[in-house]
C-alpha cells in the first residue's frame, strides 16, 4: 500500500513530502546525498575563504565575501532539509568530522591564486550548476526547493567568477598567466566533480529510478565539457586538455579522460588539502564549544525564569 | 574641503578595518547562523567603508595615494590597499586582532554602539553623500548593535566559563573605549560648520546604552583606564598598535603585487 | 645553467622558508634556552639560504624579477622577496604553518635529517660554492638534527601529553617526507655531472637516522600516505599549499612597499 | 664584623662575591635591579621580534634575528647573577608575569615600522649602554661581569641601528621620513630611560653608596643628549625638542623635559602596549608549561634508569 504510494508518486514525476512514507533505502540515500551536498557547502567556504582577507579591491572583496557567505547558507537549507528526513545538523556533523560522510573532493585542492576565486566561480559552480539544475525536480520535496534557491545563487556566483577572469584578462600580462595557470589546475578536478565514468558508477542506476538523480555522470560531464569550450575561447584561455575537440557526427565534443586513480587517492583522503579541510572544521567546531553550549545555558535560564513569572502570576 | 576628507577617511577607515577584523571570523565561527550574521556585519561595513573612502577622495584627491599612470584603481582601492598603516586613522579598537567569540561579541558591541550614536546624528549632515550614508548605515548598524548585545547578555549569563571570558573580553577592550569620544580639530570645524559630528558630543547617548547592556548581563562598567596614545596621538591620528601593519599586509598583499592590476 | 640555477634556487627556498617559519618562534618557545636554540637554526639555514640564492641568480639571471632600473635591489634579495608564491621551489613540508613546540621539533628533524643526508653528498660538488655550502652546512645541519633528535625523544617519553602532541605532529608532517626524496630532471642530470646530488639516493640513509629516533622514542614509522601534488606536481614545481602565499604576504610586505628602498 | 669587611670592599671599590656576606637591603635591591635587567632584555624581544619576519633585505633579516636571539642571551646571563643570588629564575618569572616586578617602560612602545628596528638600535640601545656602562663596575661580581659582555653586544647592535637608518637615509624619501617619523616617536621615551629627575629618584643615593649605581640619572640623560645630537646630525634628522641647543657655558647641551605624568602612567601599566607585552610573555609561558614538565619527566625517567643499571652493575 504505501510502497505502492511512492512508486506512484515517483512514477509521477511528483514530489515526495516529509510526511509521507518512504522506503527506507530512499532515505538513507537521500540523507546520504543532501548531508554530503551540505558538508560541501561549509567545507567549500574555506579555499575561497582564504582570500577574503586578500581580495585586491573593495569592490571583489564584497563580492567574494558575499559568496562565501551564500555558501553558509546554502549549507543551512541543505542541512534544513536533512533534518526533516529525522538527521540532525550535530550529527550530520559528527558524521563529516569522523570522516564518515564525504564532502565534494574538489574542494581538497589548494587555492594558490586569487585567480582561483574566479575559476572556482566559472568551472567549480559551473559544474556544480550542471549537477544540480536537474536536483531542482528531485523527487524529494525540501531538497528540491532547496535547492531551486541555491542554483539561482550559484548562477550568479558562476557570472561573477567568470567576469573576473573577464576582467583579468584584460589586464597585464600576469594577470593573464595567472588565469590560465589557475584553469589548468581547475579543469580537471572540474571534471571529476561529476563523479566516476557511468559503468563504475553502481548506484546510479537506483538514484536516477527513485527520481532522485536526473542523469548520468557523463551525461552531465558532456554537457559541462560543451558549456565551457566556448566560454574559454570568449575568455581567451587554452582548456588542458590536447584531446579536446568538436566531434561533428556525435554534435559534442570529445574529450580526455581526468585521472581516476588520482581522483581515488583524493576521495580517500590523500588529496592535498583532506587533513588540513577536516582540521579546520575540527578546530572551529571545537572552539565554539564553549559559545553552544553558554547558549544553551542562558535558554534553560530564561526558560526558568519565564516559568517563574509565570507561577507568580497565576 | 580637507577636514571633510579626513573625517570621512576616519569612519571609513574604521569601517574597513572592522570588516576586515570581521570577516576573519568567515568559517570560524560556532555556528553557521553567527558566521552567517558575523559575514554580514562585515559586509555592510565593508560597504559604508567603499562610500565613505570614494567620498574621501572626492573631497581631497591630495589624499589618495600615487600610483603608476596607467593603473586602472579607482581612488577608493588606492585609499584601502596602497597606505601604508601611518596613514590609517581608524580608532585603534577596529584593529585589535581576532581573539574568542567573546571578544568579537564585545568588540562590535563598542563599536556600534559608539558609531550608531555618531550615524544617527550624521543623517542631518549638510553633506548629501555624509546624510545618505548614514541614512542606511543607521539600520545597518542598529542591527549590529543588536546582534551583539543579545550574545553579550547571552554569554555574560550562560554558564561560568562564558562569563570568564566575555569579563576578559571585556577588559581587554574597554582601555580603547574612551578614544572613540576623542574630538579632533577636524571634528570640530566640521561639527560648528554642521557636516560632521563632534564624538563628544555622543559620548552621554552611548555611556546610557552600554549601561543598560551592562546591566541585563549583570555586569558592572570596567575598571581599566583609557590606553595611553604614542607621541601624543592614538589610531585618529595614525599612532596604531603593533597589530594594524600585520593586518594590512595580508590585507594589501595582491593589491600591491600587482598595481597595475584590474580586478 | 639553467639546471644549476634551479637546483640552488629549490635548496636554498627550502632554507629560506624553513627560517622564516622558525623565526617566528623568537620570543614564543617554552624557554629562553630553545628560544635562543631556534634562533640559531633559523639563521644558519638564512645564511645558506642567501648563498644558494644568490649562486642561482648567477648562474641564471633570468630567474631574478625584473626590479625598477634604480632598484637597489640585490639579486639574492629580489629572489626573496619579489616572486610569488607559484614561483617558489621550496618543499611544502618547510611552509606549513606553526604549529606546537611539538610540531616544529619534528619538522625540524625530518627536514634536517634529509638536508643532512643531501649536504654530506654535496660537498664533493664539482660546483665550487655549492661545495662550500655544503661544508659549511653540514656542520651546522647536524646540530639541528642533534637539537631536533634530543627533544623528538624528550617528548615521546616524557608525559602522556608531550607523547600524544608529537605523534600527532609526526602523522602530520609524515605525508610530507616522501616529496623531499622525488627526483626531478634537473637533479638527475645535475648529480650525473658531479654537481648535485639526486634526492632519492639519499632516501635510506635519511630513513636509517630516523628509523634510529623513532626506536628511541619507542615509536613506529607512522602510517599515512603522501600527501598528493596538484595538477601532477608538488612545491619543488611551485605547487604549494595555502599557506605559502600568506606567509609570503608577510615576508614581503616591506621590501615590496619600497621596491626602490636600501636597507 | 661581616658589615666592616662588606663596607671595606665597597669603599675600596672591589667586587662583592656570591660567597661574601651583604646586607638584606644590599641583596634586595641588586635582585630587584638585576631582574628588572633581565626581564627588560626579553619582553624587549618582542617589540623588534615583530619585525624580524618582515625585515626587506636576507641581510637586514640576519642581522635582526641575531640581535633578537643576543637578547635572550642577555636574559639568560642576568637570570644566571640572580640565581647567585639565590633566587631562581621561575621566581622571576612569576614576579614579572604577576606584576611585582618591572621592566624598562621603552618596551611599553610599539614599533610601528621598520624604520623602528634602526631607531630601537640607535636611540634605546644607546640609552641602555650609557645606563650600562658604568654598570661594568657596579659592586656586585656576577652582576658587573655579565654587564661588560653585554654591553660589548649592545655597542654592536647599536652600530648596527645607526648603520641601518644611514643606509636608509641615503633611500627614497618614502624611507627618509619613515626615519625621522620613528626618531620622533622614540626620541622622549629615551630620555625617560634614565628614570625620574635626580630630586625625584629618592634610591638613587643609597645605590650610589653601594657601588650599584655609578651615576645618577640627570648624569646619564645630560651623557645621552650630548652623544645623540652630532649623530643625529650626521644622519640628517631633526631631534623634537625646540628647547634643544648647545649651552657653551655648561660645555653641555640644553634640553627640554619629557612629559613625566605620561611617563608614570606608563609606569603604572597604562602604556600603548604593557597589557600586550605581558599577555604576550603569559601566553608563551602558558604554552611552554607542557614542555617544560616533559623535560622534568624525561631527566627523572632517565636518573631512573641510571639508577637501575648502576644497581644492576654493582
Amino acid at each position: 500500500m504505501l510502497q505502492e504510494h511512492f512508486d506512484a508518486t515517483i512514477a509521477r514525476n511528483d514530489r515526495i513530502e516529509p510526511r509521507d512514507w518512504m522506503p527506507d533505502a530512499y532515505r538513507a540515500t537521500l540523507v546520504r546525498q543532501v548531508a554530503q551536498h551540505a558538508h560541501s557547502e561549509i567545507i567549500g567556504m574555506q579555499p575561497e575563504g582564504s582570500w577574503i582577507g586578500r581580495a585586491p579591491s573593495l569592490r571583489r572583496k564584497a563580492i567574494l565575501l558575499a559568496k562565501v557567505q551564500d555558501e553558509a547558507g546554502h549549507g543551512l537549507y541543505l542541512y534544513s532539509a536533512t533534518e526533516t528526513l529525522g538527521v540532525s545538523r550535530d550529527e550530520l556533523t559528527e558524521m563529516l568530522l569522523s570522516g564518515r560522510q564525504k564532502y565534494s573532493s574538489i574542494f581538497n585542492y589548494p587555492t594558490l591564486t586569487f585567480a582561483d576565486v574566479g575559476t572556482i566561480g566559472w568551472l567549480v559552480d559551473g559544474a556544480a550548476i550542471c549537477n544540480q539544475v536537474p536536483l531542482c525536480r528531485t523527487s524529494y520535496g525540501p531538497y528540491g526547493r532547496a535547492m531551486i534557491r541555491i542554483c539561482k545563487e550559484e548562477s550568479f556566483h558562476q557570472r561573477q567568477g567568470y567576469e573576473l577572469l573577464m576582467t583579468m584578462m584584460r589586464g597585464t600580462d600576469e594577470q593573464r598567466a595567472m588565469v590560465q595557470e589557475s584553469v589548468d589546475r581547475f579543469w580537471w578536478p572540474s571534471l571529476m566533480m561529476f563523479g566516476p565514468p557511468d559503468a563504475d558508477s553502481p548506484n546510479t542506476a537506483r538514484s536516477m529510478a527513485w527520481g532522485i538523480k536526473r542523469n548520468t555522470n557523463d551525461e552531465l560531464r558532456q554537457k559541462f565539457v560543451d558549456m565551457s569550450v566556448p566560454q574559454a575561447e570568449a575568455l581567451g584561455v587554452t582548456l588542458p586538455d590536447p584531446d579536446l575537440r568538436w566531434n561533428e557526427e556525435r554534435g559534442h565534443h570529445d574529450f580526455g579522460q581526468p585521472d581516476w586513480e588520482h581522483f581515488m587517492q583524493v576521495v580517500k583522503g590523500n588529496g592535498p588539502c583532506n587533513a588540513q579541510r577536516l582540521a579546520h572544521r575540527q578546530r572551529a567546531h571545537d572552539d565554539g564549544a564553549w559559545v553552544r553550549e553558554a547558549a544553551m545555558a542562558f535558554a534553560r535560564r530564561s526558560e526558568q525564569e519565564r516559568a517563574t513569572t509565570e507561577r507568580a502570576a497565576s | 574641503a580637507a577636514d571633510l576628507a579626513t573625517y570621512s577617511l576616519a569612519l571609513g577607515d574604521d569601517a574597513l578595518v572592522m570588516s576586515q577584523r570581521i570577516a576573519e571570523w568567515c568559517s570560524n565561527a560556532p555556528d553557521l547562523e553567527e558566521d552567517i550574521a558575523l559575514a554580514n556585519i562585515a559586509l555592510d561595513l565593508l560597504g559604508q567603508a567603499r562610500l565613505l573612502l570614494a567620498r574621501s577622495a572626492r573631497a581631497d584627491s591630495s589624499l589618495v595615494p600615487a600610483l603608476p599612470d596607467d593603473s586602472p584603481v579607482p581612488p577608493e582601492d588606492a585609499l584601502a590597499f596602497f597606505r601604508e598603516a601611518r596613514e590609517f586613522r581608524n580608532a585603534r579598537l577596529t584593529e585589535v586582532p581576532r581573539g574568542d567569540f567573546a571578544e568579537v561579541v564585545t568588540r562590535v558591541l563598542l563599536f556600534s554602539t559608539w558609531r550608531l550614536a555618531v550615524l544617527e546624528q550624521l543623517r542631518s549632515s549638510r553633506d548629501t553623500v555624509l546624510a545618505a550614508v548614514a541614512a542606511k548605515g543607521v539600520k545597518e548598524v542598529a542591527y549590529h548593535r543588536d546582534f551583539a548585545a543579545r550574545w553579550f547578555v547571552t554569554l555574560a549569563l550562560g554558564t561560568e566559563e562564558s562569563r570568564r571570558r566575555l569579563l576578559s573580553a571585556l577588559h581587554g577592550l574597554w582601555p580603547l573605549w574612551p578614544e572613540l569620544f576623542d574630538d579632533h580639530a577636524d571634528d570640530l570645524a566640521l561639527a560648528a560648520a554642521g557636516v560632521g559630528v563632534a564624538p563628544s558630543t555622543v559620548r552621554d547617548a552611548a555611556d546610557d546604552v552600554l549601561d543598560e547592556v551592562l546591566a541585563a548581563g549583570e555586569l558592572e562598567r570596567p575598571a581599566p583606564a583609557r590606553l595611553s596614545g604614542v607621541n601624543g596621538g592614538t589610531g585618529r591620528d595614525g599612532m596604531h598598535t603593533e597589530a594594524l601593519s600585520l593586518m594590512l599586509a595580508e590585507m594589501q598583499s595582491v593589491a600591491r603585487t600587482h598595481p597595475r592590476g584590474q580586478w
